[in-house]
């Protein structure tokens, strides 16, 4: 292949740029497989590269400082890093890119980690030779750049909560505070959530419901929070800071069901959970009356009729009680079948073993003669005050037995009799021995399965994790934002969790929120679709591949005198997918950042013939 | 920004504590629009998370996600960063917190200091580094770590030998010998505590003979045998530099555990001991590993199949407490354990070359002492409000983060934000109450539109 | 390397009082300096000769191996050793033939 | 393997001293702490409190476990939930002392010190009445014992008593081979194979000898003064019952003689790790020492009286005391009689005997079964190497 670098210079402006190209060595997880500084050798060859350096953690300040030093030092004008995936350190190096006094646009990012060394363990010569590809792709890209600007707009300060459980009243009451006015919307007619079907918290005792008025009372009584009840999303769109949102709900004077429409800056999902419902027959659940789930049990101990000295159910004493644990949770596939909704609860539940525990300690405590058994895989009582329960269960009595998920325990008994139910069970604290034993009830803690979110998740195309919780986009460095911006995850929509774990995670969206809203105009990336208007021809062919309601529109215009039709593109809604690109007839319209004379560029990076020696 | 000291100052919210939860917490305040100062004790920020290798349970590298969070900071123009500084009273007030600080004499001019480590090459004196649990070596005047922040020298006295080859070293005469710690106080509306944990002692059970053997480790210094810039640059067991064949994790060996005080729940050890497992696997293909526990917690997002998965790499889960560890020849370690789910065989003395215990998390400080914040039986920081998580019996103090109680990296940073809103929502209270200072109420309309 | 400079009779004073703070170079401290000097002195020279591996290092210089790797660990921070493949479950170390170089 | 889980029953071995059993979560640090429990080969403590725990009675009947622990107090000391394996044993000796005992008055006692108090006060009330109505003539110029209280009334009444406690001692023992050797299983074993195991049980209990291994610290201390009272004992034992005619005299031999050089080390042998017991117990420092039930106290009050009575008896007669002689002889048979007929058969002396019964039994077990690989047998094959 012809590599002249007058030949790429005729393709490109590279002649007259000074990239700077940065290479990560990862701390080792780059240089461990890739000869970095081979690699930063070859690149110095690259038409237009000016710089071209190693570093052992760019991502760290030192490592930034170095680019943001060069951009200046060196009179760069276009920086190349490669390093680990962009999803962690795109931004990063942007911000360090704009401390040079840089535009951040002539910035790109090689993910020579995820794809390179990663990829290729074995492979060591390979990698390192596609990471010299992948830089020079990159280099052509940036070289092809345009300096860009975020597409500034206006921004609604104003949030919606969507759920009114414990994290939607957290949240609401947070953001409130700061001064935010917050829509909250709750589906039933009270707020409060899961918290009205607890009976005391762990580990403080206290009283559930006395939470749920505390909380509720912060939202009612603030001036700032707008509380919708007997009301859910019917109809969303939008993007931060423009979110149109379609309600319907029993409010308004007639108290007719009607539909509102508003608009919000940001959303907070604090949807909750639901308990997993065991499948009929499922440890004779819907067999047996005396089976029952752990959510039933709090019931029956909060009922004014459960008996004192002696707990009563269905008019008869009940003296032994088994509670079966990972009931619908830490299901193994082959062994478990997957449930009305085709998903194999493979997570743990994360609260259903302190749970249990208190359930069994308050039945020793308020019930003396009832015998309490304890069915576990493992005992997870991890959180502040939670092994008391653990201990305290011991000492007043209850009995443990430990089974492996293989092997689960059985119930048996007559159907629907007021007979004692038989729980059988492979007991590993007594060697695997068979463990047999009459009760006359059994309690299946169940654990969490998400909550009813479905017409946002659709709407918005909102992602789920293989739990089929709300995937974070990363559980540290963005723990309660979800892909689509604006949108935040609050409480056990996005994971089981406990109470202070929900009132935390709801604080922390709260914060997110108000940081997002306390901008006059919301920020988005310059990664839109843009048509030339000499070239658009008015096809439609655009239009009719959009995906993203409201994205791309026609317009009637006047060119050269002539009226025409157009597409018109709105910013806030393009998501920068590119399928309009790909079917426009005269290559009209283009992606900002990824315009096609870039990807041209890129494939000429890409076959660059600039390592003709070996790699060593 | 890095900060220079004045005598007295007024902040909006000083946070105790540079580690993952202060940065995240101090970063969300920040961007608020509040000034933050965080106060650290160490030479850099970054706490114990920057010292880790790969975090569960998405195995990213630490560092990955902490350098980021540290620049954001050390960037940040709301936030300015006070290392190597000690609190010393911290007093409720009609004004605020008044907090006294000292800060520590690093015997380097920070605003001279290039970060060029020239001393650190000159210098002729080394000793164990702490920062890599003793087993690399720093000088007596060098850069804290690679990716340390701020990058700046600083010299231990219990080390140096006053030679002044560093001084001769030094291309912008940086040093200053005639340092000595500065008392600096600091009002500040609201405090947060983010001060984390540290480890209960290797050695707090004889039993397990972490005095006598140098291969009972701490996870801790397995973390840095893990990490990509480690002492060894590869796992090798600290007595003699094998490669170890065969490695033993000893669960709950400071905490559940009443005779040495500590009867609660560490919280992340069964998922780090995983996750050092599978990584030991990966750099040791050969080595069996095994992890003795009672209960393995694996309860949060992702927890489960990330166990499930090391099951299924062939790690050995065996459920038994460790009673004892007994030093052998050749610097071996017998873990005496009973595989109580055996029904046979079940006493076993099994050989291994290096055993990690996982010790108990403590509070790394008691606020107690110099301020009315008050401490529940274990030690961490109580939080009597359960609709507010995050506030302290102290009205404008709150709290994040392990010094509340044990948490993982993911449960520290979601209450870190938790922490900020509740400081942020304390702030504004204390602000519109006080309009003179910082009118910032928007009015809005119904629809949620700026009136005006 | 920067070239080494005279002190000025500022930086002197600084640097005899803070010697004095320290309480000196005080024996401990330089018998600590000595043994860490010669132990390091050991190692290089035992190097020198060949690659080793560090129990065998510690056998030969009556050094315990703990010790002996913490030397080996700091002189490969430093640049000074580098590993020469395994022997027996142990790595052998040896010297950087060139120059001591910083890392970095 | 049948469920044996009752769930209908919970073993009451709270009542013998075993509080806080259900504390345990089984983690097993006392089986690997235990000294002994490897040799045992049959993982005590633990398996004896998850049979109590899930309430297997049947099979805590069959498990000599409890008498191969000898409460070193090791397993108590590392429990990490203070669920006090050690003494767990130690009440599960006494559920099965009391299991075994047909009589039922082991089980009161250990459930009721009152009724050890009144049994122990009824029948010394019973000897000092018998010795105000039937005694010799009161010679009060010079000591004579044996006209106050002739020896061969006395050595009858020994050998009475001796009868009457080896019936109670020998059923008992009986009743336990038979739930250990697995009830009518135990006719179908050789007669030649309990014949061969005796010297192991003579053994075990003149030596002690496994206790050797017991605690990590002080070694073998305690061993020495177990050794020691049970050295002591046994002498008394052997004067009272075979050489009381030799012992019982009042004639005076010199110092050096050697029923007097007997008489004294039998005295000192007990008295003196009696009163260290004591002094321990009253200290609590060390773990075996932190739980004191009714029974131990009484048990070594009793012991320790015995043997100061004695050895006043001993001076008084020595320096021509009569009228103090005579007093002190009958307290001294008002404490020894009612420690023998209580303590022995009923009480915590029993174990005197059940540890190495067990030992024994364990032997017979494995010589049995050759093949049995399972607990118990392994238990057995490990104590009798």
């Amino acid at each position: 292949m012809d590599t002249s670098p007058e030949k790429i210079s005729d393709s490109s402006d590279s002649g007259k740029l000074r990239v700077g190209v940065y290479i990560c060595r990862c701390g080792g997880n780059i240089s461990d497989v890739v000869n970095t500084e081979h690699v930063a050798g070859i690149c110095r060859r690259i038409p237009g590269v000016a710089v071209s350096k190693v570093h052992t953690f760019l991502c760290s300040d030192p490592g930034q400082q170095t680019i943001s030093d060069d951009i200046r030092r060196e009179n760069l004008d276009r920086v190349v890093v490669a390093s680990c995936s962009p999803f962690l350190h795109e931004l990063t190096f942007r911000g360090a890119v704009q401390r040079g006094k840089m535009n951040q646009y002539l910035y790109e990012h090689v993910n020579i980690r995820e794809q390179c060394s990663w990829a290729h363990k074995h492979d060591p010569h390979g990698a390192t030779a596609k990471a010299i590809a992948l830089i020079s792709a990159a280099v052509g890209k940036v070289s092809r750049s345009v300096p860009l600007e975020k597409i500034r707009l206006p921004n609604h300060r104003r949030a919606l909560v969507v759920g009114g459980g414990p994290a939607g009243m957290k949240a609401a009451a947070d953001l409130a505070a700061c001064g935010i006015p917050v829509l909250l919307l709750e589906r039933s007619d009270r707020l409060g959530g899961k918290l009205h079907t607890l009976n005391r918290l762990f580990p403080t005792a206290d009283a559930a419901v006395e939470l749920a008025h505390k909380l509720a009372s912060q939202v009612m009584s603030h001036p700032l929070v707008e509380i919708l009840l007997k009301s859910q999303v019917v109809k969303v769109s939008g993007f931060i800071g423009n979110f149109e949102v379609a309600i319907r709900g029993d409010f308004g004077p007639s108290g007719r069901t009607t539909d509102v429409r508003t608009t919000v800056g940001v959303m907070v999902m604090a949807t909750g959970y639901r308990p997993y419902v065991p499948a009929d027959g499922e440890f004779m659940y819907r067999r047996h009356p005396a089976v029952v789930t752990t959510v039933d049990f709090n019931d029956l101990l909060t009922r004014r009729d459960c008996g004192e000295g002696t707990l009563m159910f269905d008019g008869r004493p009940i003296r032994s009680i088994a509670f079966i644990h990972c009931v619908g949770s830490r299901q193994v596939d082959g062994v478990h079948t997957p449930g009305p909704d085709g998903r194999l609860h493979a997570y743990g539940s994360r609260v259903c073993c302190t749970t249990v525990l208190h359930q069994a300690l308050q039945v020793r405590r308020r019930f003396p003669g009832t015998r309490v058994y304890d069915l576990h895989q493992d005992i997870r009582t991890y959180g502040r005050g939670h092994e008391e329960y653990y201990t305290d269960a011991a000492r007043a009595g209850v009995v443990f037995f430990r089974y492996h998920s293989a092997e689960p325990p059985r119930v048996t008994g007559t159907n629907g009799a007021k007979s004692p139910l038989r729980v059988s069970v492979k007991d590993y604290l007594s060697w695997g021995e068979e463990m047999n034993m009459e009760v006359d009830m059994v309690v299946l803690a169940v654990g969490m399965t998400p909550g009813p979110c479905e017409t946002i998740v659709e709407q918005l195309k909102l992602p789920r994790g293989e739990d089929g919780f709300l995937q974070e986009i990363h559980p540290k460095l963005r723990p309660v934002e979800i892909s689509v911006n604006g949108v935040l995850l609050a409480g056990t929509a996005q994971a089981p969790m406990n109470i202070q774990e929900t009132l935390a995670a709801a604080g922390a969206a709260a914060v997110k929120a108000r940081a997002m809203l306390s901008k006059e105009q919301v920020e988005l990336n310059p990664y839109v679709a843009e048509v030339d208007t000499r070239l658009c021809e008015g096809s439609g062919a655009c239009l009719a591949q959009c995906d993203y309601a409201g994205a791309l529109t026609m317009t009637q215009t006047r060119r050269d005198g002539h009226a025409v039709r157009m597409a018109l593109v709105n910013p806030g809604l393009c998501v920068g997918c590119g399928a309009c690109v790909a079917v426009c007839p005269t290559r009209a319209i283009n992606l900002n950042g990824w315009r096609l004379d870039q990807y041209d560029a890129m494939v000429d990076g890409l076959v660059r013939d600039i390592a003709p020696s070996a790699v060593n | 920004m890095i900060a220079n000291a004045n005598t007295q100052r007024h902040v909006d919210v000083l946070i105790i504590g540079g580690g993952i939860g202060g940065l995240q917490a101090a970063l969300d305040l920040a961007d608020q629009g509040y000034q933050v100062l965080v106060v650290e004790r160490r030479p850099s920020i970054g706490g114990r998370m920057i010292l880790l290798s790969k975090v569960f349970p998405t195995l990213d590298c630490a560092s990955c996600i902490t350098t980021p969070k540290m620049a954001a900071a050390a960037h940040h123009e709301n936030i300015e960063l006070l290392t190597y500084t000690e609190v010393n009273s911290m007093t409720p007030g009609p004004d605020g917190h008044m907090v006294v600080l000292t800060r520590k004499p690093t015997y380097v001019n920070t605003d001279k200091c290039i970060g060029c480590r020239m001393c650190e090459y000159a210098c002729a004196t080394e000793y164990p580094d702490p920062l890599e649990e003793g087993l690399g070596s720093a000088r007596a005047i060098s850069v804290a770590f690679t990716n340390a922040i701020p990058q700046k020298a600083l010299l231990n006295p219990d080390y140096c030998l006053a030679c002044g080859l560093c001084l001769r070293a030094c291309p912008t005469d940086a040093i200053e010998f005639d340092q000595q710690p500065r008392k600096e106080t600091i009002r500040a509306d609201a405090v947060l505590i983010a001060s984390g944990f540290e480890l209960n002692a290797l050695t707090l059970k004889p039993q397990y003979s972490a005095a006598q053997s140098r291969n009972v480790i701490s996870p801790l210094t397995l973390e840095r045998l893990l990490a990509p810039h480690g002492p060894y640059g590869r796992v090798l067991r600290p007595s003699d530099g094998k490669i170890p064949g065969s490695i033993a994790f000893v669960q709950c060996a400071g905490s559940r555990d009443q005779t040495i005080g500590v009867p609660y729940c560490s919280r992340v050890c069964c998922m780090y001991a995983i996750k050092q497992a599978m990584l030991l696997s990966g750099a040791l293909p050969t080595a069996d590993i095994t992890i003795y526990y009672m209960d393995i917690r694996a309860f949060g997002k992702g927890h489960e199949q990330f166990y499930q998965n090391a099951k299924a790499m062939g790690i050995n889960f065996i459920r038994g407490k460790v009673s004892r560890i007994d030093p052998v020849d050749h610097d071996d370690l017998l873990v005496h354990v009973e595989l109580t789910e055996e029904p046979e065989n079940f006493l076993r003395k099994q050989r291994h070359d290096l055993v990690v215990l996982a010790q108990g998390m403590i509070p790394q400080w008691n606020p107690s002492e110099i301020s009315p914040v008050r401490l529940g039986p274990d030690g961490f920081v109580v939080t009597p409000d359960p609709a507010s998580p995050c506030a302290t019996n102290v009205p404008g103090i709150f709290v994040a983060g392990v010094a509340a109680g044990p948490k993982d990296i993911a449960d520290s940073i979601a209450e870190a934000g938790a922490a900020a809103m509740e400081a942020g929502a304390y702030l504004y209270r204390h602000h519109v109450a006080d309009m003179h200072k910082r009118p910032q109420t928007v009015a809005l309309d119904v629809a949620g539109n700026r009136a005006g | 390397m920067a070239a080494r400079k005279a002190l000025n009779a500022q930086q002197k004073k600084s640097l005899a009082d803070f010697r004095q703070s320290i309480g000196g170079a005080d024996e401990i401290k330089l018998k600590r300096h000595q043994e860490f000097l010669s132990a390091r002195q050991a190692i290089r020279q035992a190097l020198e000769k060949q690659p080793d591996t560090v129990p065998s290092l510690a056998e030969s210089l009556h050094l315990p191996s703990g010790e002996v790797l913490w030397h080996i660990a700091a002189m490969r921070k430093y640049g000074q050793v580098r590993e020469f493949g395994e022997m027996g479950g142990y790595i052998r170390y040896g010297l950087v033939a060139s120059e001591p170089q910083k890392k970095d | 393997m049948a469920g044996k889980f009752n769930s209908n029953r919970r073993l009451a071995i709270a009542e013998f001293g075993g509080k806080d059993v259900d504390l345990c979560m089984n983690c097993g640090t006392c089986t690997t702490i235990c000294p002994l429990s490897e040799d045992s080969g049959g993982g005590f403590p633990r398996r004896v409190i998850r049979l109590i725990q899930t309430g297997r009675e049947s099979k805590l009947m069959e498990s000599l476990d409890p008498w191969l622990c000898y409460y070193c107090g090791d397993c108590t000391t590392n429990c990490p939930r203070r669920a006090n394996p050690a003494e767990t044993m130690m009440a599960a000796r006494r559920y099965l002392t009391a299991r075994y005992d047909w009589t039922g008055l082991a089980g009161l006692f250990y459930k009721s010190a009152l009724a050890e108090i009144v049994a122990i006060l009824a029948v010394g009330l019973f000897v000092t009445l018998l010795f105000v109505s039937l005694h010799g003539p009161v010679v009060l110029q010079r000591v004579e014992l044996n006209t106050f209280a002739p020896v061969h009334w006395v050595e009858f009444g020994d050998w009475i008593m001796a009868a009457v406690l080896s019936f109670f001692l020998l059923t008992n023992a009986l009743r336990m081979a038979w739930w250990v050797l697995g009830g009518k299983k135990m006719l179908r074993i050789s007669p030649l194979l309990y014949l061969r195991q005796v010297p192991v049980f003579f053994e075990h209990l003149f030596t002690q000898k496994r206790w050797r291994k017991c605690g990590s610290e002080p070694g073998g201390v305690r061993w020495l003064k177990h050794l020691l009272l049970v050295s002591g004992y046994l002498s008394m034992l052997t004067l009272v019952l075979i050489l009381l005619r030799w012992f019982q005299t009042d004639k005076i031999y010199p110092f050096y003689y050697p029923q007097r050089l007997w008489g004294y080390y039998a005295t000192l042998a007990i008295l003196y790790p009696t009163a260290d017991f004591m002094i321990s117990r009253g200290r609590k420092k060390e773990p075996i020492h932190l739980f004191s039930a009714a029974s131990d106290w009484i048990f070594l009050v009793m012991l320790f009286l015995t043997a100061l009575t004695g050895i006043m008896v001993n001076i008084f007669r020595v320096n021509g005391l009569p009228v103090a002689t005579y007093v002190i002889y009958v307290i001294h048979l008002s404490i020894a009689v009612p420690m023998l007929v209580v303590e022995v058969p009923f009480g915590k002396w029993s174990h005197i005997m059940y540890r190495p019964l067990a030992i024994y039994l364990a032997g017979v077990k494995r010589a049995a079964a050759p093949a049995a690989g399972k607990s118990t047998g392994q238990a057995a094959a490990a104590v009798a190497a």
